[in-house]
């Protein structure tokens, strides 16, 4: 194995800001929940990486990376059933719809 | 490193799925296509993990990300009518809000990163090729350091309130049904 | 059974998150054995199971120093202890205020408004005694997470929903920019264990930018300014009880892990992070202040105050020591009193007449005088007016901030002091001057709310007299 | 501590009883009380005059006069390490001029509380009128009494309120109320220089003591302690002990009405005639001399540059004064430049005398003009007090041919007339030929600008007293004038007994420059010089006023401008108005209330105005919508990083 | 227990027992108040003859009556107590100020209740930073005094009273800003062993507190107090504050507080960082300098009764905190003196304008004339209050102003001598503008007032006449009733008392500037 760790940094940091922009642009509010999943996924492949590159002899990252996928799972089942109440109240998931609180 | 390595044209090739169907997840105007392009992203990251040799987090992610969270992405797509058909337009100037944000990071975050040396660990390559099942499931249920009983024991009350909360959240108020 | 009793010897200094989860238990079991008649007791239950809960907490102490079990993925102190006991108490005051609430607005879900408040400040107990990133964030997730269903509780208004969206939408973005930063903090580090980072944190850029996304994600917690943006949002779009719970509670526990985490993590280089601090406080304290003085919305408005109180405990996170921690513990101490009776009196108030404007308050003296009085005295003591607690915690967290020649930043906060007043003072002018010719009808209180408003209103006057408190604090703080 | 202190007490506890209890009281108690408490004062005053005078009690070891402290106590420590000494006490100190004043201001002050009874006789706020006379007596007599000069400050910040209130006794009146306001805050303004000046003084000798101050070394020719510690200190160019005694005079001249302070005088008639006689014609008017003339000894040796200028605005001063008499038509403002003409007259004296036997002539006719004049000015007005009584006016117009229906009246003011214009053997004749001589002797410009004033002063007076008395008869449509009751002509009669005798008194054994009497003469080639210019001045009135003719007019057009000018006194009046209403009014404190409110004001309100708008036009950062809430939060993360690492 | 904490005590009884009377009972409590507020006279003038009377026995100590409870032991925080000469003579001025003010607002029909609890909680404050030496809990009273005014003035003002309180604390909050950074400065680094203290004498003490440091932190302190001593430019809160407040909060405002702020400037900021002091006096003086004249030359164009009284306070204050910055004894006990007496008249002024503002409805002295006719009573004090104003001899205001320009002219440099020189005129000013209202509104002609005789009865009734929103109106008019007369005659005696004899008063407190010189 000889790729550079430095390579996956670049390919997990712009998947990370692939999510970002994501997050900033998509209209949809699964949409953007989706963006979410890739920042994690970005993160993820962060902690695996480091943990088989660099601290190979522990399983932290390999351990963390686990505990961040359940939790997104957790997070994702909270979010969708939020955005299923926006829906369900105002017909609607534009992320343009939930605008009304402000200033 | 050696360009044409098979090692490097695997990891090129998965990043390369990975970026493009990133990409296409957040670009689509479609949004089930956009669910797919993010499926096809977690799969590709799922053989990364594999590449790496890691691979219960890659069945874990197979599992619960491709398998669990898209789906359930999808049903919510196909829970909330016609949204489905509808295509999303993003203005320009979002786009490029957006693009500024994400570029300016990607470039900050690499710079620094590059500036950073990684050294590493020349065992890496010495230790198994893959993570046995059992000292996965030692460390999760281990106290000692680097063993992780306290946070797994945490993490069911953590799902068991979401699970409690989505549900509350997402059955409609009882009172209305009446 | 040995080793099961090794096995689980590690619980047994984490009383307090064990007896919580009892209460969990029992509330969970209640919920389900009590059925539709039982529902009334189910709330008396779960505040008097609670009660004990809290009543246990104070029985506890460890000593003054480090505790840790599970190798250190867990640790405790008395000051873990006594932070563990004062949001124990804010969510039994939070509880009161609730009880209104819960028996006539929401009724079917009481039973799940409990569990999920203290399952989320089961995580709030985590994330403080962790001793390692990972369960600082699983206990942060729990502590977040749930709570996006709770601001979603109020299934009538589209406001609740729109708050509960926009919650967890930041909060998932700002814990995957917070993991960006934990992922590199371990690649650097070697080690997720704070003992460890603080071996092997040098200050390289790299690692500064990865504490900055951890900071970051905590300022989404703690609302600091540039990451405050969805507080005023949720605060408003959430119950009233919620959100007293999400501006004291969540804020309070996340201010002090993060104060752990940054005495504890990263003690070796703490200009890296001053620094940083410095400036953030400075926008916060300032940004807060300003948008707050255009609301018209008393849950905005409190939103608001609560993003430049933030900032103001972030003075006592900034000083870096044993004083500055002292000094934030009882700022978060007083401004759970302060802060909670200002929250309970306008849910009692939003309760029952529905009305959250600046403007509905006018004249309220003139219809409920004990009311405006018990608010004109949340307000006074949020403002730092003495003989109000808020003045003895604002004046000791600037003294901790002083210590360390802060002179410029103590002075920035103190000018807006004046700003924060001002707008204090707005409610107490529209409450006692103003006059109205649609007052707010003379409102009959429940038990629960007087309860708890007479709790806040003595803790907000006496508290700042009994030096007893914060010299047991200092003797605790390390 | 003695007797003397009676001197004070007495008149402040009838200040006090009156002004406290007057309400209670009838007009003729209260007016009985002041008159009677009055007149034990006077009594006390002649008394310690007699013992000051006649026995051992004033006489010093070589014949000169004893300074005598009655008592001193410290009324506010000034002190502190640097100044041990620094205090204001009050005290009496008993001195041959101090002496005299007492005397003049209790005899002035007796006759004006009986005169008041009839003259006042029925106004509302007769007490009040009581109360303040009682302490306008008590503040002269502290003043004149002082040991020290702040006690002189301080009785002389109290003739100025007394004064005030007296002139503002008819408060309904606007004229009276302006009249006040002008007379205290132009004496006010100069007693602002005096203030200055004592600070100046006290900064150096470090004692505010009089007998300290003056103390003289002879043989050196020093005023000892001024000269060694102020000696040589230069400010701007001027000697400071010039500078401080320059402004002591300062104040002196604003009470004393000398140019160009005079302007308040006249107008100051607007209140009761006898307050006027009292106050603006008798005593407070004189304290600035008297502060010259207690200050004499650092004056002469210290800063003799300073005495030529008191000098020559006394000159001045008498001349412009008499000027301006000649042309007014109301009989008190005619009688006021007068005293301003005569008050100059004196402050001439001082400024022309020397130090020390007969070279302190000037020294010893100041006080004796003084002495007389208060006593010939008062008989004036008291006795134009009774002409307006009579005629309830005070304009010549309404006056004519008055001989005829009060002869006692005609008779007193006939004698004061010739005593002021200095007719021998009258009073004015000796003190201001006195005066003659001294100026001769040092300044023969001011002899013939005194002697020509002197001539000035009997033509106006004459004028004055033909247009009454004789002259043409107007028609006294009300009722005929009549003569006054006795208790307002006793007191007339009184005083021009002195009128007549006082010029016989030995006044240069008592009074002296060094305190060392000696003996005088009339010098009479100017005494007859004098006489004779008077005489021609009555001559040149007889003709004018005796009888009603048009040669007046005349005279008054051929000169029109000069005449124009001089009855609108200079327009002095019209340039303070135009300083104080255009310039300070309209300009400084316009301007600086304007800059209060609008910049510095504007400023706090603007840093309020601005925290809301800024809070105003911020709102659409907090746009609700959650992608530009993430937008802002990683932008926040990236931007801290790049300024934390690469800045 | 010690006999200054009674000061704390009483009022906080008082406020207890007020707040356990039914509202109603307007009298009832307002007997209260007058009991209490005497009780409060009565201890102060124990005090004072105590004090001097231990000072007689040869008590040299700096402060006497010193009681000393540790409160925060962390920061080495006590409940501290002491008074020397000037605290004893700013506890009379307070009491007196209070009583009188008091009996001022005894006709206050609104809310009597509430108005007397924050009038007590201002006087609380006021006290308890007089009495303290611990630099904590005098902060601590400084800012309880402050709050209440907010409402006092919002409440119970007229006029754009709901501005002016809000810019009043505002500004004074903004002043308590820089004083709090001061105080911080001054704990940390005033130390010699490491054991910080609040204690101001073991501050002066141990006299540690390097130049450098003290030159940073002596100008925020003394701006600090400077606000609240209406130090220009920072007195734009007070012509407003003062022109909307009620009677009795303008005088303990006026009359009180605002001594608050040149007794701090003088007990911390010079007390504790001399060497400061000395460098710095001279901007400082400068601003107070432009402050004595400013204030009396604006006080000059003002209609309002009560700004012309707000600006002249100004340059009253101004010349306190002027006089201070002379850094010598007789100087600074002129200043002292000079808050006696501008406590004292420009509490009579503001109870005076307050009666005559009840009765005609308006303060515009356009509007206003002959009133001496219809009240003489109010408008001979207010002559007394005028003439003590402009520093007649005899009344408070001449001791302090001559003490306070004898002392600052001994100063060694000439800059100095020269700016007291120009400090010196604003007595003339002072004179122009008192004899102004004293000639327009007291003296001259009757103006919009009528006078109507009753022939039958044999009555005077006198109405001002006043037109606005196109009604005419008719107040009718009255002199002093006997609540009023007792405010008066209580602030008359007392500057009287003053003025005629001020060796005691003097006496007493050039002992406790000796006592800080050293």
């Amino acid at each position: 194995m000889n790729i550079p760790v430095e390579y996956f940094l670049v390919l997990s940091t712009l998947l990370f800001f692939i999510g970002v922009f994501g997050f900033i642009v998509r209209k949809n509010l699964i949409g953007i929940l989706m963006s979410v999943e890739l920042i994690l996924n970005a993160v993820n492949i962060n902690f695996v990486v480091f943990n088989r590159f660099l601290f190979p002899d522990k399983l932290e990252g390999y351990i963390y990376g686990l505990f961040v996928i359940v939790v997104a799972a957790a997070e994702t089942a909270v979010a969708i059933a939020i955005i299923i109440n926006v829906y369900r109240s105002m017909k609607n998931i534009d992320v343009n719809t939930i605008k009304e609180l402000k200033n | 490193m050696e360009l044409f390595s098979a090692n490097s044209i695997i990891f090129f090739l998965l990043a390369t799925i990975i970026l493009v169907f990133g990409v296409i997840s957040v670009t689509t105007t479609k949004i089930l296509r956009a669910a797919t392009s993010l499926f096809f992203v977690l799969f590709a990251i799922a053989g990364l993990y594999l590449f790496l040799s890691y691979d219960f987090i890659a069945a874990v992610q197979l599992s619960v990300y491709a398998g669990g969270i898209v789906v359930l992405f999808v049903f919510a797509i196909l829970l909330v009518k016609n949204l489905g058909e509808e295509t999303e337009k993003v203005s320009c100037q979002k786009k490029l809000v957006g693009g500024i944000a994400a570029a300016a990071g990607v470039i900050v975050s690499l710079i620094t990163i590059f500036k950073y040396g990684f050294i590493i660990n020349e065992s890496a390559d010495a230790i198994a090729e893959t993570v046995k099942m059992q000292t996965v499931g030692e460390t999760l249920m281990g106290v000692d350091q680097y063993q992780y009983l306290l946070p797994f024991e945490a993490s069911s009350i953590l799902l068991l309130a979401c699970i409690i909360g989505s549900v509350v959240v997402a059955q409609k108020n009882k009172e209305e049904k009446r | 059974m040995d080793m099961i009793k090794e096995f689980y010897s590690g619980f047994s200094i984490m009383n307090q998150e064990v007896s919580l989860v009892l209460v969990l238990v029992f509330i969970l079991l209640a919920d389900l054995f009590l059925g539709e008649k039982g529902k009334k007791y189910l709330q008396l239950s779960a505040i008097a199971a609670f009660a004990l809960n809290v009543v246990y907490g104070f029985t506890l102490t460890i000593g003054s120093t480090y505790e840790d079990s599970f190798a250190g993925m867990y640790v405790t102190s008395d000051m873990h202890i006594l932070v563990k006991n004062i949001l124990n108490i804010g969510t039994l005051l939070v509880f009161f205020f609730a009880h209104y609430w819960n028996e006539h607005e929401n009724k079917t879900q009481s039973g799940e408004f409990y569990f999920l408040t203290l399952s989320t400040l089961l995580g709030m107990y985590l994330m403080i005694s962790s001793g390692n990133f990972l369960l600082f964030y699983i206990g942060l997730e729990t502590a977040s997470i749930p709570m996006a269903a709770m601001v979603a509780f109020n299934k009538k208004a589209q406001e609740s929903a729109e708050a509960a969206a926009k919650y967890i939408l930041t909060a998932a973005f700002s814990s995957g920019v917070m993991l960006f930063g934990i992922s590199l903090i371990y690649g650097t580090c070697g080690t997720l264990y704070f003992t460890g980072v603080t071996q092997a944190f040098q200050a390289e850029p790299l690692q500064v930018m990865a504490l900055i996304f951890f900071m970051a994600g905590m300022g989404f917690k703690i609302s600091l300014v540039p990451f405050h943006l969805w507080t005023a949002d949720t605060y408003q779009g959430a119950p009233t009880a919620v959100t007293a719970y999400l501006s004291v509670m969540s804020k309070g526990a996340a201010a002090f892990a993060f104060l752990c985490i940054l005495q504890k993590a990263f003690q070796n280089y703490p200009e890296s992070w001053q620094n940083i601090l410095w400036w953030i406080i400075v926008v916060t304290i300032t940004v807060g202040n300003l948008f707050a003085i255009r609301q018209k919305n008393l849950k905005r408005f409190l939103a608001f105050s609560s993003i430049s109180q933030a900032g103001y405990i972030m003075l006592g996170v900034i000083a870096n020591t044993a004083q500055g921690m002292t000094a934030t513990v009882f700022y978060i101490f007083i401004y759970l009193f302060t802060n909670l009776a200002a929250f309970g009196i306008i849910s009692n108030i939003e309760n029952q007449t529905g009305k959250v404007g600046m403007d509905d308050y006018n004249g309220l003296y003139k219809t409920n005088p004990k009311l405006a009085v018990v608010m004109m005295l949340a307000m006074f003591s949020l403002g730092g007016i003495p003989f109000f607690a808020g003045f003895f915690s604002k004046f000791f967290i600037f003294l901790a901030a002083a210590q360390q020649g802060l002179y410029l930043l103590v002075f920035i906060a103190l000018l807006n002091t004046i700003i924060s007043l001002f707008y204090y003072l707005l409610v107490v002018k529209a409450m006692f001057i103003e006059t109205s010719d649609d007052p707010i009808k003379p409102i009959k209180s429940d038990a629960m709310t007087v309860i708890g408003l007479a709790i806040c209103t003595i803790g907000m006057i006496v508290l700042g007299f009994i030096s007893p408190i914060y010299e047991y604090m200092t003797s605790i703080s390390f | 501590m003695d007797y003397t202190i009676l001197l004070l007490a007495i008149p402040f506890l009838m200040f006090l009883t009156i002004g406290l209890l007057g309400y209670k009281m009838t007009p003729k108690f209260s007016g009985l009380l002041g008159t009677a408490g009055l007149a034990v004062v006077t009594a006390l005053a002649y008394y310690t005059a007699y013992r000051y005078f006649f026995t051992e009690f004033g006489q010093a070891a070589e014949g000169a006069w004893e300074t005598n402290v009655m008592f001193n106590f410290t009324w506010l420590d000034l002190s502190n390490a640097n100044r041990p000494d620094l205090m204001i006490k009050i005290g009496m100190l008993l001195d041959p001029i101090s002496v005299m004043m007492l005397v003049v201001i209790t005899t002035v002050s007796l006759m004006v509380h009986i005169y008041s009874m009839g003259y006042m006789h029925g106004e509302e706020g007769f007490q009040r009128y009581y109360a303040v006379l009682s302490l306008f007596t008590f503040a002269m007599l502290g003043l004149v009494v002082a040991t020290n000069i702040f006690q002189m400050y301080i009785f002389w910040e109290l003739v100025g309120v007394s004064s005030f209130l007296l002139i503002s006794f008819y408060f309904t009146k606007p004229s009276a109320v302006r009249a006040a306001k002008k007379a205290f805050i132009v004496t006010r303004f100069a007693d602002m220089f005096f203030l200055i000046g004592i600070l100046i003084l006290s900064y150096y000798t470090k004692t505010f003591d009089f007998q300290a101050l003056t103390a003289v070394d002879t043989e050196a020719g020093h005023a000892t302690l001024v000269f060694n510690t102020m000696g040589g200190k230069m400010f701007m160019g001027l000697s400071v002990t010039s500078i401080a005694l320059l402004l002591i005079f300062l104040g002196g001249a604003g009470k004393s009405a000398m140019f160009p302070f005079h302007i308040w005088l006249p107008d100051a008639m607007e209140g009761p005639t006898p307050a006027s006689a009292l106050i603006h014609a008798a005593t407070m008017v004189v304290a600035g001399v008297f502060l010259v003339a207690r200050l004499f000894p650092v004056y002469f040796f210290e800063a003799p540059d300073v005495l030529t200028v008191i000098a020559y605005v006394g000159g001045f001063t008498s001349l412009f004064a008499a000027v301006i008499a000649c042309t007014q038509t109301d009989i008190k403002r005619v009688l006021a430049f007068s005293t301003i003409s005569q008050i100059a007259y004196m402050m001439v004296a001082l400024g022309v005398s020397k130090y020390g036997g007969h070279d302190g002539l000037g020294f010893t006719a100041s006080m004796w003009h003084l002495f007389t004049h208060a006593m010939f000015k008062a008989t004036l007005f008291m006795a134009a007090g009774c002409i307006i009584h009579a005629v309830h006016s005070n304009e010549m117009d309404a006056m004519g041919g008055l001989r005829h229906y009060m002869k006692k009246t005609y008779l007193t003011f006939g004698l004061a007339c010739f005593a002021i214009a200095g007719i021998f053997p009258l009073s004015g004749f000796f003190s201001k030929d006195e005066i003659l001589v001294a100026a001769w002797e040092a300044d023969k410009v001011l002899y013939w600008c005194q002697t020509f004033v002197a001539g000035l002063t009997a033509f106006y007076m004459f004028r004055l007293f033909f247009r009454i008395f004789f002259y043409e008869e107007p028609k006294y449509e009300h009722h005929t004038p009549h003569e006054a009751p006795a208790n307002m002509w006793v007191p007339l009669c009184i005083l021009s007994v002195y009128t007549v005798f006082s010029g016989w008194f030995p006044f240069s054994k008592w009074i002296s420059s060094d305190l060392i009497g000696y003996d005088i003469h009339t010098h009479w080639p100017i005494a007859l010089g004098s006489t004779a210019v008077a005489l021609l001045g009555i001559g040149i009135a007889f003709a004018l006023y005796y009888k009603k003719n048009n040669i007046p007019d005349r005279i008054a057009n051929a000169c029109n401008s000069f005449y124009t000018w001089a009855s609108h006194r200079f327009y002095i009046d019209e340039v303070y108005l135009f300083i104080t209403n255009k310039i300070i009014f309209g300009g400084i404190c316009t301007a600086i209330a304007w800059f209060d409110r609008h910049v510095i004001d504007g400023f706090m309100d603007m840093l309020g105005w601005s925290t809301n708008t800024i809070s105003e036009e911020t709102k659409e950062i907090q746009s609700g919508s959650v992608q530009q809430y993430a937008w802002l939060f990683i932008m926040g993360v990236i931007t801290i990083t790049a300024l934390a690492l690469y800045l | 227990m010690n006999i200054l904490s009674t000061f704390v005590i009483i009022p906080l009884v008082m406020m207890a027992i007020i707040f356990c009377i039914n509202g109603e009972k307007k009298d009832l409590i307002r007997k209260v108040m007058a009991a209490g507020a005497l009780a409060m006279l009565g201890t102060s003038v124990y005090l004072t003859v105590d004090f001097l009377a231990q000072r007689e026995l040869g008590d040299t100590a700096e402060f006497l009556y010193r009681s000393d409870i540790l409160w925060y032991e962390t920061f080495n925080i006590h409940y501290s107590v002491g008074v020397d000469g000037i605290s004893v003579a700013m506890l009379l001025l307070s009491t007196i100020v209070v009583i009188t003010g008091v009996f001022a607002s005894w006709g206050l029909e609104d809310q009597t209740k509430e108005y007397f609890l924050w009038f007590l909680m201002l006087s609380l404050g006021v006290f308890g930073f007089f009495i303290s030496i611990d630099l904590f809990t005098m902060f601590l009273f400084y800012e309880i005094a402050l709050i209440p005014m907010y409402l006092l003035i919002g409440l119970w003002g007229t006029g754009r009273k709901k501005y002016s309180a809000m810019k009043l604390t505002l500004m004074l909050m903004g002043g308590s800003a820089f004083l709090m950074v001061g105080i911080f400065g001054i704990y940390y680094h005033s130390s010699v062993d490491g054991n910080f203290t609040f204690n101001i004498i073991e501050i002066a003490q141990n006299h540690a507190m390097p130049v450098d440091k003290q030159l940073i932190f002596f100008p925020l302190t003394f701006v600090g107090f400077g606000v609240l001593g209406a130090m220009f430019p920072f007195h734009t809160w007070s012509p407003d504050g003062h022109a909307s407040a009620p009677t009795a909060v303008s005088m303990l405002h006026a009359g009180v507080l605002m001594k608050l702020g040149g007794y701090g400037c003088f007990r911390v900021a010079m007390y504790l960082m001399p060497e400061a002091a000395d460098q710095l006096a001279w901007i400082f003086i400068i601003l107070t300098g432009i402050s004595v004249v400013y204030g009396a030359f604006s006080a000059c164009v003002q209609n309002d009764l009560k700004y012309i009284n707000a600006y002249s306070s100004v340059s009253h204050c101004g010349l306190v905190l002027f006089a201070l910055l002379m850094m010598n004894q007789t100087a600074m006990t002129g200043a002292i003196l000079q808050m006696l007496s501008h406590g004292l008249m420009t509490a009579l002024f503001f109870a005076l304008i307050g009666m005559i503002y009840g009765q005609t409805h308006t303060r515009d002295i356009r509007y206003l004339g002959g009133l001496m006719q219809v009240m003489p009573f109010l408008c001979v004090c207010y002559v007394i209050a005028g003439l003590a104003s402009l520093g007649l001899p005899g009344l408070s205001g001449f001791v302090a102003e001559m003490t306070i320009f004898v002392g600052s002219f001994e100063h060694e440099d000439m800059f100095h001598r020269v700016i007291v020189i120009a400090g010196c005129t604003s007595i003339v000013i002072t004179a122009v503008y008192i004899l102004r209202v004293v000639g327009k509104i007291l003296f001259g002609p009757l103006y919009k007032i009528v006078i109507e005789k009753n022939e039958k009865e044999g009555s005077v009734k006198s109405f001002y006449i006043s037109e606005h929103d196109g009604e005419t109106h008719r107040y009718p008019l009255r002199d002093a009733i006997w609540y009023e007369k007792i405010a008066t005659i209580g602030l008359i005696i007392a500057i009287a008392g003053i003025g005629l004899a001020p060796l005691w008063l003097s006496n007493m407190i050039s002992d406790g500037i000796v006592n800080m010189l050293k």
